[in-house]
Order: C-alpha cells, then structure tokens, then sequence
C-alpha cells in the first residue's frame, strides 16, 4: 500500500466488444495505456455521453481483465443500474468511451505465503479472477468464495482456474449454497489456515467478512464502493473514516487511498443505511459531534 | 499558441501567464491534478478553502448528481493552516505553480488568524494572491453565511487586509445567493479586496426518494456545474456593469462558474471577468483547465484577437 | 390508476384531482396545448401572466438553450385582463379546465385592478386559484422585484386580497433570487396569501460571443429548466420547514423548478409541495405534464403509497 | 392561411435513410400519422437525445417530402449548424428520435392563377419542390429560383420537374449565376408575368424578395425562421412584428401563425443584425419605444 502516484493516463478508448453476461455486460475496451500499468483492485472512471450530455460525473469501474501484451485491452463488468451505467451498458463496438485510469491503489501481496481467500458479491467477483491469477503466480493457494443475491447476478464462476478452491452462494438458493458468502467462510478458513481475505461487493458484506476475519486473527483486504464524482481524488466525496498506522481516524478518499483498505481499519459502525457519519474521535471531526 | 498575449491582470501588478485557474475544492492542492498535468502551466492554481484547524468535513453522501451539475456538501475538510504551510505550500512552490490560497473561517477572526499564519509562510512568495471565501457560515451571526450580509463581508475583509502585505491581492468570493450581489460586492471591496471571485455554489438540495430524506448527509449542498453558468455571466455582468458605471470601485473580476470550454471562459470574460476559474468541469475531465486554456488561444488567434485583456468586458461596449 | 388517491389539496377546500399543474407562460392560455392532450385532464392548468393592459413583450431573440435549461426574457407577452376574460378563461370554461389565473402587474395598484377584473368575469366559477406573480419588477421601486422585498410582497398581497372572495386561494409566486426566501414567504402570507407558489426563474444571462453582446434582446433573462430544480427543492423545503417549526403560518406550496419525470415531481412533493408545475420540460414535451402525472400514479401504486397527500413534506419526518 | 388547428401528433419515428447531399443531410423518417396531414410549408420539431441530453429545446425543420401512400414517411434536409443538428445529422438508420409535427401554416395557393415564381436560398429549397407540385396539381405554371452562397450549399437543383423552370444562382458564382437570388428576379416576374412568389431561406434574403414583389405588384409568401423554443405555440420565444388585416402591428408566434407570411405584413425594418426591435406603434408596445 506504498506505491508512489504514477501518472493517470485519460484515453479514447474504442469499445471492443460488449457482451452481456448474466446480469451484467462484459465491457472490452482499447486502452493500451491502461493495460500495461494497471494491477488488480484499481479501477477506471468512464465519462458518459458526449459534450451534450446532463450527465458530468465519471462512473468508476473495477478492472476485470487487461491484455497488455495482446491486444491492449481493459475489461470490465458492468450492472445497468441507473442512467449512467444505462448508457455505458448500451456502447456499440467502435464506439468511442474517454476513459481514466488505473486509479486507486491495488490489493497488497499477503504478508505471509500459504493458502487466501478470495470473496466476490454480485460483480464484486470481477477483479478476484485476474487476482487470483497474481496471488497463485506468487505461490499463493486461492480459494474463491462467489455470492450473490441470485444466480443470473453471480460473475465469474465458470472463470474459476480449476486448481482454485471454489464455494458459490446465493441468497435464494438458485445456485450453489443458499446463504451469504461469510456463512462457509469460518469453515473454510479453518480447513485452508488462510490468514489473508480479499472482498470485493457491497458494504454490509465486506464489514461482515471483516468481522470474520478479525474474529479468526486473518487479515482482510476490501474494496470498498463509495460514491465517487471525479476518481482520482480532488473532489473529496469518496471518503470513508479510516484508522492510520497512527491509531488516528481521518475522513480518507478511498478512490486515491484505496479502494483497498485492511478491512480493521476502516470504521465499519459510522457507516449504515447509505450514510457515513464522522466518528466523533476522527481528525477535525466538528465540536457537536464529540 | 504564437501571437497571442493571454497574459492576466490580477491587479497590484500580478499577472498570469494566461487567465485559466483552477476553481477552490475542484483540484485539492495540486499533487492529485498534477498526476494529469504539470499545473505549474495553468494561469494559476487554487488550493482548498483551509481554516484554521484539520476539518473532518461531514459525513456521506457528500454529493449528487443533478442535470448537467451537482450538488457538493464536503465541509471544507482540509488539513488546517498549519499542515498546509508546511506539507502543501512548499509542494506548489517546488512544482513552480503560482498559488492562489483560498482561506476560510466561521468568524472573522478565523480568517484573520489563517491570513496571518499563510503571510509568515517561508513559501508565501509562491503565493500569487489570496481568495478569501466569505460564502461560509458565519456562526456569530446564526450561521448566516458572511457572503449574504454586507457588513460581515466588509468586516472579514477589513480583518485579513490588515494582516497582508500590499503586494497580495485579496479576492472575495461571493456567493450568488444573496438578493443584491452588487451590495456585496460593494461591502467587500469597501473592506479591503483587490478583486472579486464570483461565484461560488447555489444553494440547492436533492431528496432521496426510496429513503423519503435529504440525499445528502449535510441536508443542503452546493451546486455547481455548466447549469449555472447562466447565473455566474449574470452576476460578473452585474457587478461588472456597476463598476462601469462608477456604483462601485473599478477592480479585477475572477469568473467562476460552470466553465467547461474555452467558449465559456470567453463568455465570462466578456461579461467583465479578468480570468476564469474552472470547477467540476475537472471532474468530468481532468485535463479541461489545460484544454479550456487551449480552447480559448485557439479562438483568440482564429478570430485575430491578439491580446486576451482586450476582451474584458468587451460585451459591454455594444 | 386504481386505488390511488391523486386528490391535491391546494387549501380552503380547493381540492385538484391530481397534482400536476402547468406553469405559467409555458402553456400559454390553454388552446395551443390543447391540441396536444386534453387540457381538462390536468391538475390544473395555470395561464400566463396577465396585466392590466396587452402587452406586446420584448424584441427577439426571446429566448437561448443553456446547459439542461433555457433563458428566457418574453416581457410578460399578453391580451391585457379584459382581453383574457373575454376570450381565454370562457375558452377555458368551456372545455372544463380548472384554471389557475396568473397575474401580474407593475405596480401593486395594477396587481389589484387585475384581480378586480378578473373577479368579476362571468367565468369566475372556472378559476380554482389565483397565483400572484410577484416576480416582476416594480416601478415604483427602481424596478426592484416585489418579490425581492418583504414590504413590496406583503403589500401586493394585500391589494390583492382585498378584490377576491374568500372562495378563491391566493398562491403569491416567489422568485429564488433572495437572501432569504422565508422572510418573503412571510411576508406574502402575512399580507394575505392562501399559499405559496415555488419557484419562478433565477436571473441569469448568455453572452453572445461571436456579437459580443448579450444574446437576448432583452439583456438578462430567467433560467428555468431541469438545470434549476436543485434549487427549487431547496426553496420548498427552507418555506415548509420553517412552517413545520412554526415561524411563519402554514400554507400550501405549489412547486415548480424543473419537473421532467415523475420522481422529480416526487422529490418536490417530499420536500414540502402539495401540488407541481411542469413549465420547461413541455418544450420537450408538450405531453409532460400528463406523463408526469402517469408516472406519479405508477409509482404511488408500485410502491404501496394509497394517498398523494400523505407525502407531502414526508421528508422532513427523517 | 385560415386553418383550424388540428391536432398535433407527437411520435417516435424511425429513420428509415440519412444520407448526405452536398452540405446537407436528407434524413427520412417513418412518421405516417405526420405524412398524412402535413401541407407544403409546413414543419416538424425533432427532440434532441434522450432523457440524460442536456439540449431541451427542439429542433425545426420544414418538410421536404411526405409519403403518406407508399411508407408514410417525412422527409427533412439538415445543416450541421450546432450541436442539435450534429446529433440529428449523426442519427442512424433505425434510430428513433422523438418528433412533433406537422406544424405550423402551410403555403397559401395563389389568388390569382398563372405562374408563380419559387425561391430556395440554402436548404430553404427543402420545401419548394413538394410545393411546386402541389402548384403545379393546380394548373399553377412554376419557376424556381434555388440560390446559396457556394455550390455545395444548393439544395434540390437535381430535383427539379423537367417542365418547370429553373434559375440557379450562387454568391461565388460556382454554379449557376453568380449573385443573389433576388437579382434574376425582377426580368422572371417581367417574363412570365408571375404575381405570386413563394420563399424559404434567410431572413435578409426574405426582405428583399418582398421588396421586389412590392414594387412589382406581386405578392410574396415567406417561410420565416425565428429561433424556436417550443413550435407550437406555448413559449412565444418565436415572434415577429406582423401587421395583421386590421393593421395593427403584433408581436406574432411565427410557429403557429406563421412560419409562412405575406411578405408585405412583416415589418422588415425592425429586424436587423439577428435581433427584432419591437415597433413603437405595436399593440402593446413599452411607453418607451414610443
Ligand atoms: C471503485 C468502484 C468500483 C466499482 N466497480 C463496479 C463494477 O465493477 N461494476 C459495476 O457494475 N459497478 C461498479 N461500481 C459502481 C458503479 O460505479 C455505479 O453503479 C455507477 O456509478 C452508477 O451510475 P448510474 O448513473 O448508472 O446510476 P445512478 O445511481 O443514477 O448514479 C447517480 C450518481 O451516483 C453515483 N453512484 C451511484 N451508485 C454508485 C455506486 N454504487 N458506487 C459509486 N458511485 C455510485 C454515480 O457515479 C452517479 O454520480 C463501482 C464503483 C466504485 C466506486
Ligand atoms: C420553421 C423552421 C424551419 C427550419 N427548417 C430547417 C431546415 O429545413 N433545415 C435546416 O437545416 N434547418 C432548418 N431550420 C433551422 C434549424 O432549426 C436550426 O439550424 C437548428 O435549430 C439549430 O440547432 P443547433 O443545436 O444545431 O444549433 P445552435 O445554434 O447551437 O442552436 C442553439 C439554439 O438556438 C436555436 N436556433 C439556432 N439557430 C436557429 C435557427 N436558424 N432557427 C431556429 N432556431 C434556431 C436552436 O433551436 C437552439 O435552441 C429551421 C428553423 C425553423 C424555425
Ligand atoms: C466538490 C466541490 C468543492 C468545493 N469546495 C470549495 C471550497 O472549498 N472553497 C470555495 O471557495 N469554493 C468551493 N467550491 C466552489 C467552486 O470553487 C466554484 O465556485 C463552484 O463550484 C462553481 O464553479 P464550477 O461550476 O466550475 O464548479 C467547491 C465546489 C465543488 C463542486
Ligand atoms: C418561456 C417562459 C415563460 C414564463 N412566463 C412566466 C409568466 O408569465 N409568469 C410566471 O409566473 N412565470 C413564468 N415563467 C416561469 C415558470 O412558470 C416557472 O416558474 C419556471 O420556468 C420554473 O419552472 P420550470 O423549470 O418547470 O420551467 C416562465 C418560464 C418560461 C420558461
Ligand atoms: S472521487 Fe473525488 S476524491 Fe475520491
Ligand atoms: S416556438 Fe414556442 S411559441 Fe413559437
């Protein structure tokens, strides 16, 4: 978690294809630039429409793929879940999408080698395939855990390399196990002696896998989705109360400091409903609030 | 762009190399846009209104989207004077950017104290001028933002104008929720700016509607964005037109406002701004200073305009 | 749709059968619209703002586009009073709409003869509401808007009062380029108003950049448009809070400020409003105002909710 | 000019073809219940983007040709002047765009009959090839007059029925004569004895072929183009000062009472420099400009 900026390339990048899958759209895009810098857990801000467009803010994207040595590609999936995701999801091949990236910091190497445990809710899953392939080249053993609420919004589970460890949950039990990906993660963690969690999904999941992991002595890694107008961190709208190195909690940008966070550090109990509210003790919280 | 003089006139002998700035809280402190571009190229950079403490800002959802703007409610989140003094003012001199530093307080007495703490800054010569943004609450005064009420604004800027040297112009930002901005105008200048910065966010709201509540965490939030250019050219014309018609004293306008093109930067130059600031138009594209800049030498030499300052105003003169 | 309950309640048993209503001098008198849908089926339908005399508007261009809205400068374009309850309201009448008749007037004395007027048209009975468009300038007061200024609201609100039955509610239409919006909500209500209409257009302008000029005739003009809706929202809620903590009387409050959809017409509802005016977005479509009552339905009964009415203000119970 | 207005219809058409035709495009949509009403003259107003565009006015456009018997289609011919007509120009076949119409007046038949004289400057020559053969339907014998400032600014020259006749004029002389529409018009009214002018085109250019009827005698009927907001009579952003039979000057909507005028209604003199004063003596006209 110590990389020094490098510099954000912004390009026209060309839709390649766009196919859908399950609930989502699998999204590949030319941009070489991307490509060859980008490391699992970053991600790319895509502007939507052209000049005429109501809509000014960029919406961000884990990376799924890249293909640097091939054909320069970044993949993403994408969940048609408002205008903005509306209007990427219908791009046409050739269609041209201004694009940044890599933003964000990736997900760290474990501290100790030994088997992890990867975790992907609903689109979550998009960046923990490429990862995986980046723990096991450095000798880690990858167990992936893939949930969603139901079968057509898993990703991923027929990506999974056959030496990987693979549970799928659903919340219907439409596939796989009924439940929430944390219901085997206890067990599973016990039969790997995984110490490191990766999680990518929404909130309420990465504080409950981080409750897991803290009460199993693992390190989780998370990737955290906060709303994000500009993405590469001049807008202060993505923060989320973290803990530093020096027990002190600040309001922290996550598209700049993370997306990634040692899940522990972050304070899971300001943040419910949608709303996160400034813990009392954070750095220059407002006098009303202590 | 040979043959153009983009040259800005800040007034108190302060000229840019060209009138495109970065607008306050829509470019952090530098480090982040200069990962895009060198801003030590823009006309000048400015920094994040700082108080005198780190600020927390409030909670999230700090933002929404709303047509062709958004709403923002940060709360000045921000190091303090102190830690930018000494992290992020040294950063912007060795980068070589020129720094307008944004100041800000809850009474005037705040502002006063940060003037004074940026004044003795050892990096203060990269400090072109100061913007004094008084469209924060005033909480002596029930909250009322300073920037609504003449006599708060002439007391802030009376108050920071004994703590600056001559040689640093003091812009005021005003905000455009007022009923008479000229009277605001008047009430700064009265109180010792150099120039104006206009204008700061409109006052507006979003709802959520599934959740039956403020979408955002702080209620109310700023709005910004090309939907509010039309207001920005407004009040730059009326204050301009004021100036001109001697109501009030003649000073420097800093446009601000919903700038996303060179054309826009013109428009507000024309309706009396002596250079333009350019906000969440970055978060669209991060490189739009750089390219608003270009956008305008481009329009400036096709349209055989060979100074920029000629245009002034020029809008005026029909 | 069945099993929802559009009914809008717009105050001294003035009850609408839904709550989407036009607003002014976006539908002119009806007959234009008519050809569209019928107009009979609306809320209500609001006409242009009348003065005593015809008034022959502003030069052109009248109008320019602008970043998800639009400027606009007409100068109040219209027959004059006796022209309109000859023609327009028995029009009116005839194809059973529920008029609300807009009314406007240099002068407070002029805003009553208006009222006196119209009052006594024999088509009276077709008139569910009068809205009071202080909005515009006064004479007597530099052309300072009566809307700008408590003693100026208050004042034409009571002329005014004093001409109409108390049958007929008074909504005074406030504009948002005001320091402080509550004061003028006050004031209206206090010199005689039923309820509040919210809000009209804010001042703003479009340089011509090729002319170098102001690009409408008329140098400034109205912004209107989905771009301002932020801004009314925030406007409703100010009013509607302060009524429900008691500082000023409660009243209903008519919203209007870029409703597109539905839920735009939801989140003005939530924030205080008992009924809604579609304006702008019937230039891009003219069925707008029946769309958005459709889609208000749609979503009242896909999400359980039996009653308009009792979403009015529900966000302030958060 | 004494229709009773009768519904508008409002419909998502289909564009069948756009194809580019020198500076134009010809853009041919699937709108039958228009087709089947529309007249010569009159015109439709096109929505520009969906519901996230920032552009909410529409876009007016007079009628080339309908179709109403074979494909029911409409007919319109495009100048990329902005960023409305550049993303009407870039429609592609298939794609629905949001239009109203048919608008407006249509061209008034001759009083008298005998030969008219019809002039197009630019795409204002969109309308005057229908127009023709309606005239022509009525025994009316048609001479047209197709000008604009370069050749590739013509419209419909190629369009011309072999028995009409047909003056071509541009301002750089690279087709046809070199000059002004108005300059061949004086010797045609001589020569074929035509009392009756109809055009479409720019306004300064409208101004001067009434001056020629005028002092001709003949009567000129004017397809006007004002800036638009609504076109349909609800903004009144779209005015001219018009002398009506009573001879008193209005401030006119040129969307629903025009946008075809007898050329000697309209007070020319008060438009100058893309700006129209209002008349001292207009109904209802400001103390001021008395
Ligand atoms: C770091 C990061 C990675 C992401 N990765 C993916 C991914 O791989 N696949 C995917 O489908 N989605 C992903 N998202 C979520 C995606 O950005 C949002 O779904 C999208 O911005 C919604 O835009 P919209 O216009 O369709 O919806 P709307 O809800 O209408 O958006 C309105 C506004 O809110 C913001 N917003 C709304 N929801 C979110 C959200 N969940 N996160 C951030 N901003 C939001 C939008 O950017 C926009 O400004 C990611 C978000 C972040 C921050
Ligand atoms: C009755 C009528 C018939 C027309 N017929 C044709 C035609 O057949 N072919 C053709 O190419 N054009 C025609 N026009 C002009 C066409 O409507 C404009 O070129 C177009 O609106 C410009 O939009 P824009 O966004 O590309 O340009 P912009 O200049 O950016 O438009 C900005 C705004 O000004 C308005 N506007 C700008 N120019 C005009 C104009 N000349 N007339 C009306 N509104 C304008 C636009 O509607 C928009 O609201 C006609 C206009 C009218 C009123
Ligand atoms: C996210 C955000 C944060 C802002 N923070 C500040 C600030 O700290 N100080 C200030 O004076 N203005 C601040 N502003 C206002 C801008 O500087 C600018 O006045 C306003 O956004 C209008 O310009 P624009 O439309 O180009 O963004 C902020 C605006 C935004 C969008
Ligand atoms: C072209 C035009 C003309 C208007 N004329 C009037 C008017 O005569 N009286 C009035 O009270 N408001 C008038 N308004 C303001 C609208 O009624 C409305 O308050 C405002 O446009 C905001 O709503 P909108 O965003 O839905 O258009 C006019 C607005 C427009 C765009
Ligand atoms: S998204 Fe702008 S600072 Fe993080
Ligand atoms: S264009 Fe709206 S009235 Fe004519």
């Amino acid at each position: 978690m110590s990389e020094v900026p490098a510099p954000i390339a912004q390009v026209s990048a060309t839709v390649l294809a766009n196919r859908r899958v399950g609930a989502y759209h699998q999204i590949t895009l030319d941009a070489a630039e991307i490509a060859v810098a980008a490391r699992p857990g970053q991600f790319v801000a895509l502007a939507v429409g052209g000049s005429t467009s109501s809509l000014l803010l960029r919406r961000s994207f884990s990376i799924h793929r890249t293909r640097p040595e091939t054909d320069g590609s970044v993949e993403i999936v994408v969940a048609d879940a408002g205008p903005g995701t509306h209007w990427i999801t219908a791009l046409a091949p050739q269609a041209q999408v201004d694009m940044l990236g890599p933003l964000g910091r990736g997900f760290p190497l474990p501290a100790s080698p030994g088997a992890a445990v990867l975790i992907g809710g609903g689109y979550g899953s998009a960046p923990m395939l490429w990862l995986a392939d980046v723990l096991r080249g450095n000798g880690i053993e990858v167990h992936h855990i893939l949930g969603a609420a139901t079968a057509d919004r898993l990703f991923g589970v027929d990506l999974v390399a056959p030496e990987d460890g693979l549970i799928v949950t659903t919340d219907d039990g439409s596939q796989g196990q009924r439940g929430r990906v944390t219901d085997p993660l206890t067990e599973l963690l016990h039969r790997t002696g995984a110490a490191t969690i990766y999680a990518c999904g929404p909130m309420p999941m990465l504080a409950a896998v981080t409750g897991v992991a803290q009460a199993h002595g693992a390190t989780a890694y998370v990737a955290v989705e906060e709303a994000m107008a500009c993405g590469i961190g001049v807008c202060m709208t993505c923060v989320l109360p973290v803990r530093g190195g020096d027990g002190i909690t600040r309001m922290t940008r996550s598209c700049t400091d993370g997306p990634i966070f040692e899940g522990g550090s972050v304070r899971w109990e300001a943040i419910a409903n949608g709303r996160v509210a400034v813990p009392s003790d954070a750095l220059g919280a407002p006098a009303g609030t202590r | 762009m040979t043959g153009v003089d983009l040259t800005a006139d800040l007034g108190r002998g302060v000229l840019l190399p060209n009138p495109v700035l970065t607008a306050s809280g829509c470019a952090a402190n530098g480090k982040e846009l200069h990962r895009v571009r060198d801003i030590a190229e823009l006309g000048a950079f400015v920094t994040k209104s700082v108080k005198r403490e780190p600020q927390s800002g409030r909670g999230t959802p700090r933002m929404a989207e709303t047509p062709s703007g958004m709403l923002n409610s940060i709360g000045l989140q921000g190091p303090g004077i102190d830690a930018f003094v000494t992290h992020d003012l040294p950063w912007l001199a060795a980068v070589g950017a020129r720094a307008v530093v944004s100041i800000a307080g809850a009474s005037s007495q705040e502002f006063a104290e940060v003037a004074q703490a940026l004044v003795q800054a050892p990096d203060i010569a990269a400090v072109a001028a100061i913007e004094v943004n008084i469209s924060c609450p005033n909480v002596a005064n029930r909250g009322l933002v300073f920037a609504c009420d003449p006599g708060s604004s002439s007391e802030v800027l009376r108050l920071v104008a004994a703590q600056v040297p001559e040689s640093i112009p003091l812009f005021a930002k005003l905000s455009p929720d007022v009923t008479d901005i000229v009277s605001i105008a008047a009430a700064a200048l009265e109180g010792g700016a150099h120039g104006l910065t206009m204008i700061n966010t409109l006052l507006g709201m979003h709802i959520d509607i599934d959740a039956r509540r403020p979408h955002l965490f702080g209620g109310t939030g700023g709005l910004s964005g090309p939907a509010i250019r039309p207001v920005a050219v407004r009040a730059i014309w009326q204050v301009h037109a004021a100036m001109l018609a001697g109501r009030i004293p003649r000073a420097p306008i800093i446009g601000v406002g919903g700038v996303r093109t060179g054309l826009d930067a013109l428009e507000l130059t024309l309706a009396g701004a002596s250079a333009v600031q350019v906000g969440t138009a970055i978060f669209n594209d991060p490189s739009a200073p750089w390219r608003v800049a270009h956008e305008l030498a481009s329009w400036l030499q096709s349209h055989g305009v060979n100074r920029y300052r000629d245009l002034v105003g020029a809008a005026h003169e029909s």
